[in-house]
């Protein structure tokens, strides 16, 4: 803000730069999506910024109502695209929590595993629209890579590519096996030796640095307030991943893995550049979680036996209310459903990561240039169909 | 030029007047031709370069052999394509600044040698006169960002402006640094001196600097990755051409791959050599078999540095617009300066360097 | 060949100049100034002044004129359009330094009667005109003055465009 | 601490409207009058014991006989969370059209309430009192009414353009196909237009339609679906 104050020019004085109204968004190469931001610009100079979302307005909480428990399973793919099977788990877990059900423990191996495999899919491309974001074209071409074999081997156990629709209230659709498995350490193995070039290529780059650090300084205060969860609350400094402290799954509980946070490393806490390197240091602890998944998974049932059974007819948890909250990519996912007993839950709302993510970005802009707004976007990494659901 | 007004003497009794102006209209045809041949070209392999860094195949199908014709197929599209002028746009403006940016650029290739006699006008202003008549583009971007009638456009004007204005600077000083050595602007004095001496590159450590700093500072010239801050696509969408389309739109594109030539070329010229081969004295050589040699010697210095363009253009991200405003003044156009002052001193005293 | 190419450009800076004059929008007449910078640059190039030409362009059209549309289009209000009834009281000083120019011009025309345009060949002028810049008994004194200029400039137009912010009633 | 601990150390604080905690459910909450709201949410995150700082969630949930609020905290010192409700019970015939249960904002003790309880305005209709920016979050700003309420109806015109829900597919039309006649706009009238006059429907509660009109389709969506 001291920036602002220098820079700008004093509305009173003879001569001064005409302020000018500039609508990034919706339809705009580096809002992720629909999301408009209408900027006041003085020159290149943001001086105030107020976001405008609901453009990819789904109504999905409505469909929610109106839909059984199992059939917005699907639905919950398309909030966080990116990330459809932690959607799936958070889905999951909550209609569990209603029936007061259990997954088997194979089930919640395997539901780690997956969303663990997902959670790398998504922060690749955080990592390669970020850099397109700020004008390096190229490793988005590396991440896709990447992500390409991700969802090669998720395809195979699922039958989809991006909208999977495989972890299910009880269990998950089908058994994974060890063939499976072995291709998934060897992408392990591939992977770690892509990422350290990923960090030649754009971490470590010098004008890389000078346009993320000390830009778009979420401080831990501001973080908290407004909610924001992930790697965004972790850059600016709080040590707090939902799997390692409220383990919702048995391996989060039994893995060992480190929660990377923001240390400030080029200047101040918080910046542009913490958010991305706490995200590109997440892809390699969830590398170690995979690998530590494939190594203790247990035998057993993929799904409950007394869920089976209830597919047969709509589940119909008795009245109540149930709040999960799971580590999504992009931040704290978390569904709450009330039941009155029917077929379908009388409410369904939804907590999204990146609402909540997206809601610092007008505290965020002003005081920065037009280049920063783009890299501040950028580093919130916010999915628009989560956020407008 | 001499040549061809006695060869239109010759063949069809043209004089005077009439000699000169058909002598000119040849000329100017055959650099436009090469303009749009280089630029097809240019965008063909900057779009290989750019798919084999990112590790894909690029354009593969349309012609056969590695999608060769692609910008041939781009080019018809262009062609075609609706000229759609925005109903707000100040139509006349409008239409008039792709020529103005095109222009500017394409009058600087007359100055060029290609080789032993290959040139239009042997102007002894060379390198001052393409410089000159380089900054009438800015002209035309800041009328095609302020005619379109949109915020994105007038940005992207006003960025070029800034940018291109401010780089000019160290742009020209550094083209100063071999004139001083050279004592000339121009070009052909250039190919003579260093075909004499030895290339400009290693003279001194100041002209290696100042070969560095003018490359720079023409990327920014050229509007290239990491200073394409005015269409900077993930800013501005498009930045000053947002709005065009069609054959308008393929002019700004004409502009800047022209544009990445002149600064390429001037690279080869002044420091490396110009048409002259490393360790072998041409100088004797007949001109029939020297021409050729001599421009396919200068076509692939300058496509080197082309791809030195379109290298760092695909693997650095860009720098912000403040960013790039420091650099031009806080580092370039300092020591930009040095390098002058150094090598006027260092040529007083006739230090030598490498050994030479 | 040198007729064509001086009624070329002597078209080219009237009809810029025309257009500068009586334009309503101020960056109309700023892209005009363009076109007269660059016509009397070619009128200084088919006179053989090349050196002169170049820098005109340099210099004006690539750096002065930029400055101007610069200041200009950044601080107006709609890029707005000139108030001419302020100028009018203007008008008797116009006119006085118009027929001062006019004589000028008679003075210049008595002395070319008689001659005649030959095409001149492009003089190497850079040489000489660089021993002038640096012998201190030559023009040094007035160079460093004259490199003001940019300053002024950029003076200038913003007391053009704070003039036409006083001219709009809500400014 | 648990949430029982956290409830004794909310009644401890001295504050009026504090209910009793509901261990039944799965998530334990506690009732708050919508006066001491405010009181409450800035107890509980400036409390060092309780330590609160974080609003996670703000949910309307339409019910029968009241819309419920609830406000779902954590905390990352002490790993613990907590569930605040503020009920509004419904008044009579209250339904879509007339009734906005007001509670007060608590933006200014949580800035992540802000866009929460937009979006609750925005798609349940309920106002928060002293809130900085009062508009739809979602929705464009001239839409009328809430489409969460169970008895909303949704509009079969958007102006003259007539919504998914009551126009032929895309397929099924010929190429003499003109769209369904319908009203011009008079000059004045909003946008979107309200679904129908609000005393003819009935709200979500489940009781048998007033009148056998359109509302009947929308009534079904509720809770018996």
């Amino acid at each position: 803000m001291e920036a602002l104050e220098m820079f700008t020019s004093d509305r009173n004085a003879d001569v001064y730069t005409e302020e000018l109204k500039l609508n990034l968004g919706p339809q705009h190469p580096s809002t992720h999506g629909v999301l408009r931001v209408e900027l006041a610009m003085d020159g290149e100079i943001i001086t105030d910024s107020w976001c405008d979302i609901g453009y990819l307005h789904r109504c999905a909480e409505k469909i929610g109502e109106n839909v059984t428990y199992l059939q917005f399973t699907p639905y919950t793919d398309r909030m966080d695209y990116l990330a459809s099977m932690n959607n799936n788990l958070a889905w999951s877990l909550t209609v569990e929590k209603l029936l007061d059900v259990e997954a088997p423990e194979r089930a919640q191996w395997i539901r780690a595993l997956v969303a663990e495999l997902n959670r790398i899919a998504s922060h690749l491309i955080a990592f390669g629209t970020y850099g397109i974001d700020l004008g390096a074209n190229t490793p988005f071409f590396y991440a896709f890579r990447e992500r390409e074999s991700i969802m090669q081997l998720l395809e195979k156990i699922s039958g989809a590519r991006m909208l999977y629709n495989f972890i299910r209230p009880g269990g998950v659709a089908n058994d994974i096996d060890d063939a499976w498995m072995d291709e998934v350490s060897a992408f392990c193995d591939d992977f770690e030796k892509r990422w350290v070039e990923y960090n030649t290529l754009l971490t470590d780059n010098f004008v890389f640095i000078q346009r993320t650090a000390n830009i778009g300084i979420l401080t831990k205060e501001l973080a908290l307030s407004n909610g924001c969860t992930g790697p965004v609350l972790r850059a600016s400094g709080v040590k707090w991943d939902l799997r390692r402290d409220v383990p919702y799954l048995e391996p989060y509980d039994e893995c060992e893995f480190d929660i990377p946070v923001g240390e400030g490393t080029h200047g101040t806490l918080g910046d542009c550049w913490d958010r991305y390197w706490v995200r590109m240091r997440e892809m390699i602890e969830s590398v170690r979680i995979i690998r530590q998944c494939i190594e203790k998974i247990p035998p057993g049932a993929h799904m409950e036996k007394s869920m089976v059974k209830m597919y047969k007819t709509p589940l119909k948890p008795p009245p109540g209310e149930a709040y999960v909250r799971c580590e999504n990519p992009r931040g704290e996912l978390g569904f709450y459903v009330v039941s009155e007993g029917g077929n379908s839950p009388i409410r369904c709302r939804t907590r999204a990561p990146s609402f909540c993510n997206l809601s610092v970005l007008d505290k965020l802009l002003p005081g920065t240039m037009l280049g920063d707004a783009v890299a501040t976007i950028g580093s919130l990494d916010i999915v628009l169909g989560e956020v407008d659901r | 030029m001499e040549a061809l007004i006695g060869l239109f003497g010759e063949l069809f009794g043209l004089e005077g007047t009439l000699a000169l102006s058909a002598a000119y209209a040849v000329c100017i045809g055959s650099i436009l031709g090469f303009v749009t041949v280089y630029s097809m070209f240019a965008i063909w392999m900057e779009r290989k370069v750019a798919a084999h860094i990112q590790v894909r195949m690029g354009p593969m199908v349309t012609g056969g052999w590695h999608g060769w014709a692609q910008s041939v197929a781009d080019a018809v599209k262009l062609l075609f394509k609706e000229d759609i002028i925005p109903t707000r746009a100040n139509a006349f403006m409008f239409w008039i600044a792709p020529a103005v940016v095109f222009c500017g650029v394409f009058a600087g290739l007359i100055v060029v040698p290609f080789a032993v006699g290959v040139q239009v006008v042997d102007l002894h202003l060379g390198v001052f006169f393409i410089i000159a008549i380089a900054s009438i583009e800015v002209i035309g971007v800041i009328i095609a960002g302020w005619a379109s009638n949109s915020k994105y456009s007038l940005f992207g004007a006003v960025r070029e402006a800034a940018q291109v204005v401010s780089y000019e600077i160290p742009t020209a000083t550094a083209l100063l640094v071999p004139i001083l050595v050279v004592g000339s602007f121009r070009l052909n004095d250039f190919n003579t001196w260093q075909a004499e001496h030895h290339w400009l590159i290693f003279h001194s450590p100041w002209l290696a600097m100042a070969a560095l700093i003018f490359f720079i500072s023409s990327l920014a010239g050229c509007k290239r990755a990491p200073f394409d801050l005015p269409e900077a696509e993930s800013e501005l969408v498009s930045g000053f051409h947002t709005e065009y389309s069609g054959m308008r739109f393929s002019f700004f594109f004409l502009e800047e791959y022209t544009s990445m030539f002149v600064a390429a070329l001037l690279t080869a010229t002044l420091w490396f050599g110009g048409f002259n081969l490393p360790f072998v004295d041409s100088s004797a050589w007949h001109p029939a078999l020297a021409m050729p040699i001599g421009i396919v010697v200068l076509l692939a210095k300058t496509f080197f540095f082309i791809f030195v363009q379109m290298w760092l253009r695909w693997t650095l991200p860009r720098l912000r617009v403040d960013q790039v405003m420091s650099m031009g003044y806080k580092y370039l156009v300092p020591w930009a300066f040095v390098a002058l002052i150094a090598t006027a001193v260092w040529d007083y005293y006739g230090w030598g360097w490498l050994p030479l | 060949m040198l007729d064509f190419m001086f009624v070329f450009f002597a078209a080219i800076a009237l009809a810029g100049g025309l257009v500068m004059a009586f334009h309503q929008s101020i960056v109309h007449s700023a892209f005009a100034l363009v076109a007269v910078l660059f016509g009397v640059a070619g009128l200084y190039w088919t006179l053989g002044a090349d050196l002169l030409g170049a820098t005109q362009i340099l210099l004006y059209v690539g750096g002065v004129t930029i400055l101007l549309l610069f200041a200009v289009m950044l601080s107006t209000r709609d890029a707005g359009r000139l108030a001419i009834g302020r100028y009018i009281l203007m008008a008797p000083v116009l006119g006085l330094l118009g027929a001062g120019l006019l004589r000028v011009y008679q003075g210049v025309i008595a002395i070319s009667e008689g001659r005649e345009l030959t095409l001149l060949e492009p003089e190497p002028t850079s040489d000489a005109i660089g021993q002038l810049f640096v012998d201190p008994h030559g023009f040094l004194l007035p160079f460093e003055v004259l490199s003001v200029l940019l300053l002024v400039v950029l003076v200038g137009a913003v007391t053009v465009a704070r003039q036409q912010q006083e001219g709009t009633p809500d400014a | 601490m648990n949430e029982a601990g956290l409830h004794a150390k909310l009644g401890a604080a001295g504050i009026d409207g504090i209910g009793e905690l509901d261990t039944s459910a799965k998530d334990p909450f506690v009732v708050v009058e919508a006066d001491a709201l405010v009181a409450v949410m800035t107890f509980l995150r400036d409390d060092p014991d309780c330590a609160m700082e974080m609003l996670h969630l703000v949910t309307a949930t339409e019910r029968e006989a009241c819309i419920e609020l609830a406000y779902h905290l954590c905390s990352y010192q002490h790993h613990h969370s907590f569930v605040v409700k503020v009920i509004c019970p419904r008044p009579e015939g209250g339904n879509h059209d007339t009734w906005h249960p007001e509670v007060p904002s608590v933006a200014g003790v949580f800035d992540a309430a802000d866009w929460h309880e937009r979006e609750q305005w925005d798609l349940l209709g309920v106002v928060f009192a002293g809130h900085p920016d009062p508009r739809r979050i979602l929705l464009p700003e001239e839409w009328i009414g809430h489409p969460l309420r169970k008895d909303f109806v949704y509009p079969s015109f958007l102006g003259d353009v007539p919504l998914e829900l009551d126009a032929t597919p895309m397929y099924e039309r010929g190429p003499d196909w003109t769209p369904p006649s319908s009203e011009p706009r008079p000059a004045g009238e909003p946008l979107i237009q309200p679904p129908s006059p609000p005393s003819d429907r009935p709200h979500a509660g489940g009781q048998a339609p007033a009148k056998d009109e359109a509302p009947a389709d929308a009534a079904d969506t509720g809770k018996e679906g």
